[in-house]
């Protein structure tokens, strides 16, 4: 058996797996048994993607698609368990769902064959980017199209974070604005989880640190170090090691929009000095980058941990 | 700008400050006495402005609102500010003490502006927006007194009127793209309308959408609802001038010589149709104001009947003659309303002298020699030229007389029970003005436009012509006031009641597009549809080429 | 002809553009408390400076006004671009937007001291977002930044819907929010598939390049169903009325005058610009029928309702179909002329209805203020307590039926000269109805709301400047026609070289 | 078939089976689950494409992956904003359905309760 064929029975296999695990989460009967299922089919995912070259999205896949997203549907699994069984009385309507299956397998029929008939050779602009990347100093052609050639997106979607936020915190009772998010944690302070967060908390750090510089030349960057640090917080959070912080604390304004100023700022700079915005001079422009990534790793971080934390859930001054 | 565009301006500038200045609550509970003012611009720019003269009022991009006064709209003009004047008059005293005189009088504003727009407007677009105005300003009128028939009134008058823009625009449109330049003048497209590419349909559109605002069966159905419905004073120039939206209309978007001859004598059929339809209708009706309704119907469609005539017959004159036999019809109809108004107001045994005149005015329209009405008569002639319109012109006239004299014996009936009972001054002079207008105008402009001389109009031939027909009415009034009450009741608007039973299987439609609704936005059938228009939509643009 | 897409003079004031909501909006999350409202409204003045110095620039030059980001030309990397029409779509945000914001200084003023509050804090904060949001969908020359700015106008609105927080609104968010993100997934597979086949998804490259293979079938079909669901068109209007009418005015006088033209902005992108010669006459008369269900089936049903929220709501459902009429007029059109007449008539309403309907839900909210309800069988008297906001109602219905000189009359020449040009007499005959069931409604609520009550009825009084300011903005609607007359040519800059390569 | 292919109709069917139960299951967190599943097709079919585009000695189309890292932080955003929607209704509500009957049957009976949207809301 050849390395390729090997390959390929590993693809099938994943595939497969995938699609399994898919449909328990769709069929599973408790909420929380579809949540565990879905994150093992994030941890699957993200094996996929390695095996799609694409190991930067493997690590944004596995971080946030299986990780912050698995670990925000646990919490809300848990606090919606009373509303399960009215869920599950709803009328069946089996002729709405034959449709609807119909309807699903028809668009899902429609995007295989899209697949299919994508033409050969594929359009890229893999060699473009390549070549485009040495004028942002940047190894990494995938770090050069988020902070270079696409950055406008980039900064767009550092806003569409901050929008998400503004939105989650809309959601707080009047009374408890300028709160604490999230319930209190009952953590046992002698308890294995904060074992673990003491454990995890350094390493964590370092290894954001590392996803952030490495991130330039090779797969990583801000997006999946800002996870990380995301996880930590709120790991040490749940093992009360820490505390979400007021929502009207100036600091955490601050850095919550940190990332995206920064980034109009250096465009805003980039305009008046001629070389556009976004736009970097050749010699300055690895530094230059690197110090907005510095600035959005934290903005990530925060934005990312207080999205799973939810709106304010008590007054500020319960700070156990 | 010179004295003649500045009064040309003014026909509309004077309405639309007054209007604008009723944002202010103040000013508007004081604006009724100022209603007399409004369409004096208008009357002196009928008066003064030479025949022919155009203003552009926007110039912006390729679109041009012109303003201009040809012969016939100046006719209209002038007698309609006329009597515009007078029942503005009439109003501030007959709205003074009541709550919402500040409404009547911001509603007049818009309708005064938009029915004097009317006559002035000489490209389409200005000429829309000023229909658009008139009716929105008439239906705030008829809802003035916002009871339940009001309102049904209202919206019926509403929705109609609108339908009948509807279809003018789509003819606009139509015309607009037959005119080579680009122009939206009048004169332009009623030039091109021979050789535009849809020439039939545009002219089916035409006929039908301003037919509608005169009222032409059974597209009259808003007419004795709506006029019946607004009070006195806004019926007089609801029925009296603003029904002549759809004259000018048709005069001037159907040019004689265009070849439509076919059209015209269907347009004449109509008409007279309606002349004399309306009268049979009208005959039945019991209240004063409904009748009147039927008679402004019944003579717009001898209007109507006079201009198809003249384009059938390809008489040259018809434009000015229609519209001058429309302005005696403005006047005499006005003073009828504000004489039903008067009469209620004042105690039987003191309206002698004031029936008197009423009944040679009311005779006057069916033809009595020597009144207004008789030269009107007179001047029609010659577009009816001497075939079957002349015979049933006779028919309609001994109709309107009968018509006319049930109208005076339904509004004595009306008048005060009080035996001291008179009514103000501020009534009667309006109507005098008015009633006595309606005799002295139309000689004088038969004589001053040389429409005919008075030799003419007294050859013994004529006035025995126009004598036997009044008699024949007024047996047959006498007839009516024995046996009238073996004629079977017939609702205001007659054909209205298919409207009611549209509006009921249109609820019943309305309540199951409501559930169907219901059922589209349930979650799991409107994500149904997504995917399914996502895979209709991929198929559309597939299967298509 | 290749598209422009070096950067033109003027081109910084499209960034300047971007960059004012967008820096507000950071300014605003980070100043909070008063700051927040402050700096909505400062930020209006420079970004109408900014908006105003783009559409300079273009009528100077005549010709589309683009900035290349970062120096990196498409398609590796990407373009802001103002045609005509961005431009009169950007023109008409700030104007509804000034007007949100002014009026809505009355229900969101901070508490003054120092503690912020929610309400406030939220609202100001995304009405810069909305606005951001906007302008981004106005100036991307490129499908995925316009994915972003669509997820963008969601998050920005749907928050929104449930700013007073009652199970209702909260529910309908909730429905808004998860349809929206399914509209945007559509839409977002669909982009993959273009970049699969083409390699860019820069809207001029892909418009030289279009060809109607499978890949490209199926990703435009996608695309346009998530966007039809993200603009709440018939039948995809399930969230659209509890949305609108749930909503505290000033809010949904954003959401239905504004948020909604977003996604309809890049049907005209996807349908005229990127795939116009892709699109066929078939699928074009589907999507305009798919616009005169909605035009009968939401007038029909807002006539219905008791309450007048939901009324001018379900209106929207019904306006938001007119402005998919112009599809096959202009796919379908007989001439260049034709089709030019479709695009300014479609653009047109879309102008005309946002200008309109956010001063009629504004009318609506001070009604509400002031008697209490919303119910349209008990607004007897209403005229006579608040007559300029009745007054504002009535104009902005005039507008909305379409009768000069409001810019909605204009829009109906054109939509109708355009399909009179093209024979396709079925959509005289949508337009002609729309207009009357429209002209049904507004007089329903008029004729109630003027109905003389014998004892004047008790209100609670609202602040006189937002009756102004909702009047102000209902008079500028219905003279919105005379005013556009001259700029009509506006619209068609920089649109001939899309226009020729979709054809 | 190419492992890339297979991959991408795997990606199909996940789209397919996420557009599915978004739109019949009845509990609204297990929609944004299979939101996330079809959010997670949708991105496979983009790795898919990407993985074709391989050039230039790059293993995939580095543009069109940054563009996947951007959309799954967007997704992530939209599913912790529906989310924490979905939290308070649940709270307000007692309910987790987004059938508009759902906040009837649940809703107590509230003497001269409004339940009308007004210019401003009441607090909530």
């Amino acid at each position: 058996m050849n390395i390729v064929a090997i390959g390929l029975a590993l693809d099938l296999a994943f595939g497969l797996l995938a699609l399994a695990v898919a449909v328990f989460a769709l069929r599973a009967r408790t909420t929380y048994a579809a949540v565990v299922g879905f994150v093992s089919f994030g941890v699957l995912l993200a094996l996929v993607w390695f095996r799609l070259g694409a190991p930067d999205v493997a690590l944004t896949e596995a971080a946030i698609g299986g990780g912050l997203t698995g670990l925000l549907m646990l919490n809300a699994s848990a606090v919606l368990r009373a509303t399960e069984a009215a869920a599950a009385a709803e009328p069946r309507r089996p002729g709405v769902r034959l449709v609807a299956l119909l309807a699903a397998a028809t668009v899902a029929g429609g995007l295989a064959a899209a697949v299919l008939a994508l033409p050969s050779p594929a359009p890229t602009l893999a060699p473009l980017a390549v070549a485009g990347a040495p004028a942002t100093g940047l190894g990494n052609p995938v770090a050069a199209t988020l902070m270079a050639f696409r950055a406008t997106d980039t900064l767009l979607e550092m806003v569409v974070l901050v929008l998400a936020l503004v939105g989650v915190w809309s959601l707080t009772r009047d009374d408890l604005w300028g709160g604490r998010p999230g319930r209190r944690h009952q953590a046992d302070s002698k308890g294995v989880l904060v074992f673990f967060a003491r454990l995890l908390l350094p390493v964590g750090v370092v290894f954001a640190v590392f996803l952030l510089f490495v991130g330039a030349d090779q797969p990583g960057g801000a997006f999946q170090g800002g996870t990380v640090l995301a996880a930590l917080w709120l790991l040490a959070i749940m093992a009360r090691l820490a505390d979400t912080p007021a929502i009207d604390q100036r600091w955490l304004r601050f850095w919550l929009i940190a990332g995206p100023a920064v980034f109009v700022a250096v465009g805003l700079a980039g305009l008046a000095f001629g070389v556009g915005f976004l736009g970097y001079p050749e010699p300055w422009a690895k530094p230059i980058i690197l110090a907005v990534e510095i600035v959005k790793i934290v903005s990530v971080g925060v934005t990312l941990a207080l999205l799973v934390a939810g709106p304010p859930m008590r007054p500020r001054g319960d700070d156990r | 700008m010179t004295t003649s565009n500045a009064l040309l301006v003014g026909t509309l500038a004077l309405p639309l400050v007054l209007l604008a200045a009723c944002l202010w609550p103040a000013a508007r509970d004081r604006m009724l006495p100022w209603l007399v003012v409004a369409p004096l611009p208008a009357l002196l720019a009928a008066l003064g402005v030479d025949r022919g003269t155009t203003v552009t009022l926007i110039a912006a991009g390729s679109y041009e609102g012109v303003l201009a006064l040809d012969a016939p709209g100046a006719l209209l003009l002038g007698v309609a500010a006329l009597l515009w004047s007078a029942a503005g008059a009439y109003a501030a005293t007959y709205q003074r003490d009541l709550p919402n005189r500040g409404r009547f009088a911001a509603s007049w504003l818009l309708c005064l502006t938009g029915c004097l727009g009317v006559f002035v407007a000489a490209d389409m677009a200005l000429l829309y927006l000023m229909l658009a105005s008139m009716t929105l300003g008439a239906t705030a009128l008829v809802f003035q007194d916002e009871s339940a028939g009001a309102r049904r009134a209202a919206g019926i008058y509403l929705g109609l009127a609108l339908a009948g823009e509807t279809l003018v625009l789509v003819a606009m449109i139509l015309l607009a793209q037959a005119i080579p330049e680009g122009s939206l003048l009048i004169r332009d497209a009623a030039l091109v309308l021979p050789s535009a590419a849809h020439r039939d349909l545009i002219v089916v559109l035409l006929i039908v959408g301003f037919g509608l605002k005169a009222g032409l069966v059974p597209l009259h159905v808003w007419m004795p609802l709506a006029h019946a419905a607004a009070p006195m004073p806004a019926s007089a120039v609801l029925s009296g001038v603003v029904v002549k939206a759809g004259i000018i209309g048709l005069i001037r978007f159907l040019p004689v010589d265009a070849g439509l001859a076919d059209w015209g004598n269907l347009l004449a059929i109509a008409g007279m149709f309606t002349a004399l339809y309306a009268v049979a209708i009208g005959i039945t009706q019991p209240h004063p104001k409904v009748v009147l309704a039927y008679s402004s119907v019944s003579q717009m469609g001898f209007t109507a009947a006079v201009i198809g005539m003249g384009i059938a017959n390809l008489d040259a004159a018809t434009p000015v003659l229609a519209a001058f036999y429309a302005t005696h019809h403005i006047l005499v109809k006005g003073a009828m309303f504000l004489l039903v108004g008067v009469v209620a107001a004042t105690a039987g045994t003191r309206l002698r002298g004031t029936l008197l005149l009423a009944a040679v005015l009311a005779v006057g329209l069916g033809g009595l020699p020597l009144t207004g009405g008789a030269v009107a008569k007179l001047a029609v002639k010659g577009p009816l030229g001497s075939g079957w319109a002349a015979t049933v012109a006779y028919v309609s006239a001994v109709g309107t007389t009968l018509l006319m004299l049930h109208f005076l014996r339904r509004v004595m009936a009306n008048s005060s029970a009080e035996p001291s009972a008179r009514a103000a001054a501020g009534l009667r002079w309006p109507w005098l003005v008015t009633a006595v207008a309606a005799i002295v105008v139309p000689w004088a402009i038969y004589l001053g436009l040389s429409l005919g001389t008075v030799a003419e109009a007294i050859a013994p031939k004529v006035l025995w012509a126009s004598l036997w027909p009044v008699g024949v009415g007024a047996a047959l009034a006498w007839w009516l006031a024995r046996a009238g009450d073996r004629l079977p009741r017939i609702p205001p608007g007659d054909v209205a009641v298919v409207i009611d039973r549209g509006v009921a299987v249109g609820a019943r439609a309305g309540m199951a597009l409501l559930r169907a609704d219901g059922v589209l936005r349930q979650w799991s059938v409107a994500g149904v549809s997504l995917l399914t228009l996502a895979a209709v939509f991929a198929l559309a643009i597939a299967a298509g080429r | 002809m290749p598209m422009q897409d070096a950067t033109t003079a003027g081109g910084a004031w499209l960034v300047l553009a971007l960059v004012v909501p967008v820096a507000g909006l950071l300014l605003a999350l980070l100043l909070g408390g008063r700051g927040a409202q402050r700096i909505a409204l400062l930020a209006l003045p420079p970004g109408a400076v900014a908006v105003a110095a783009v559409v300079m620039h273009l009528v100077e030059s005549g010709e589309a006004v683009v900035y290349q980001l970062g120096g990196w030309p498409p398609p590796l990397g990407i373009v802001l671009r103002a045609d005509g029409l961005s431009a009169a779509m950007m023109a008409m945000t700030v104007v509804v937007l000034a007007a949100v914001a002014l009026y809505a200084r009355a229900d969101f003023s901070a508490p003054s001291g120092q503690l912020e509050s929610r309400r406030p804090f939220v609202f100001w904060t995304l009405l810069l977002g909305v606005w951001a949001a906007l302008l981004v969908v106005f100036l991307a020359g490129d499908l995925f930044t316009l994915y972003v700015a669509l997820e963008l106008v969601a998050f920005s609105a749907v928050p929104l819907v449930c700013l007073d927080g009652r199970a209702e609104t909260l529910q309908a968010a909730l429905r808004y929010l998860l349809y929206a993100l399914a509209g945007s997934v559509l839409y977002l597979v669909g982009a993959v598939l273009i970049y699969g086949g083409y390699g860019t998804l820069d809207i001029g490259r892909l418009a030289q390049a279009a060809r109607a293979d499978t890949v490209t079938v199926i990703a435009v079909a996608l695309m346009t169903a998530g966007l039809l669901a993200k603009t709440a068109l018939f039948p995809l209007h399930l969230w659209l009325p509890p949305a609108h009418a749930g909503a505290p005015a000033a809010a949904s006088a954003l959401l239905s005058g504004l948020v909604i033209k977003g996604s309809f902005f890049i049907v005209i992108r996807l349908w005229l610009d990127a795939f116009g010669s892709v699109m066929t006459p078939a699928a074009a008369q589907l999507l305009a029928a798919l616009g005169a269900g909605a035009i009968v089936v939401g007038s029909v049903v807002a006539l219905q309702q008791a309450r007048l929220k939901l009324m001018v709501a379900y209106s929207t459902v019904a306006q938001i179909g007119y402005l998919f009429l112009m599809f096959p007029l202009v796919l379908g059109a007989a001439s260049a002329g034709a089709a030019a007449a479709a695009v300014a008539g479609g653009l047109l309403q879309a102008i005309s209805h946002a200008t309109a309907k956010a001063a009629m839900f504004m009318a609506a909210g001070l009604v509400y203020a002031a008697l209490g309800h919303d119910r349209v069988a008990d607004l007897r008297g209403a005229a006579r307590a608040l007559p300029l906001t009745i007054a504002a109602f009535a104009l902005s219905g005039i507008a909305l039926i379409g009768l000069p000189p409001a810019g909605g009359f204009l829009a109906k020449w054109l939509l109708l000269t355009s399909a009179l040009e093209s024979a396709q007499w079925w959509w005289v005959v949508v337009i002609a109805l729309g207009g009357l069931l429209t002209a049904a409604y507004v007089f329903l609520v008029l004729s109630k709301a003027l109905t003389t009550t014998a004892e004047p009825v008790v209100i609670t009084p609202v602040p006189r400047s937002s009756e102004v300011i909702v009047l102000a903005l209902a008079i500028i609607s219905a003279l919105l026609g005379v005013a556009a007359l001259a700029p009509l040519d506006l619209v068609l800059i920089g649109r001939a070289e899309v226009m020729s390569g979709a054809r | 078939m190419n492992s890339a292919t297979w991959y991408g109709l795997v990606g199909a069917a996940l789209a397919g089976i996420g557009l599915y139960g978004l739109i019949v299951h009845p509990h609204a967190l297990r929609k944004i689950l299979s939101f996330n599943l079809l959010g997670a097709g949708v991105f496979l079919i983009a790795g898919v494409v990407a993985r074709r585009g391989a050039a230039a000695g790059l293993p995939g189309d580095p543009v069109l992956q940054g563009l996947v890292i951007t959309g799954i932080i967007v997704a992530f955003a939209a599913t912790a904003l529906a989310v924490a929607l979905l939290l308070r209704l649940a709270e307000t509500a007692h309910t987790a359905s987004l059938a508009e009957a759902a906040l009837d049957r649940q809703r107590e009976p509230v003497a001269g309760s409004d339940p009308a949207g007004g210019r401003t809301g009441s607090t909530g």
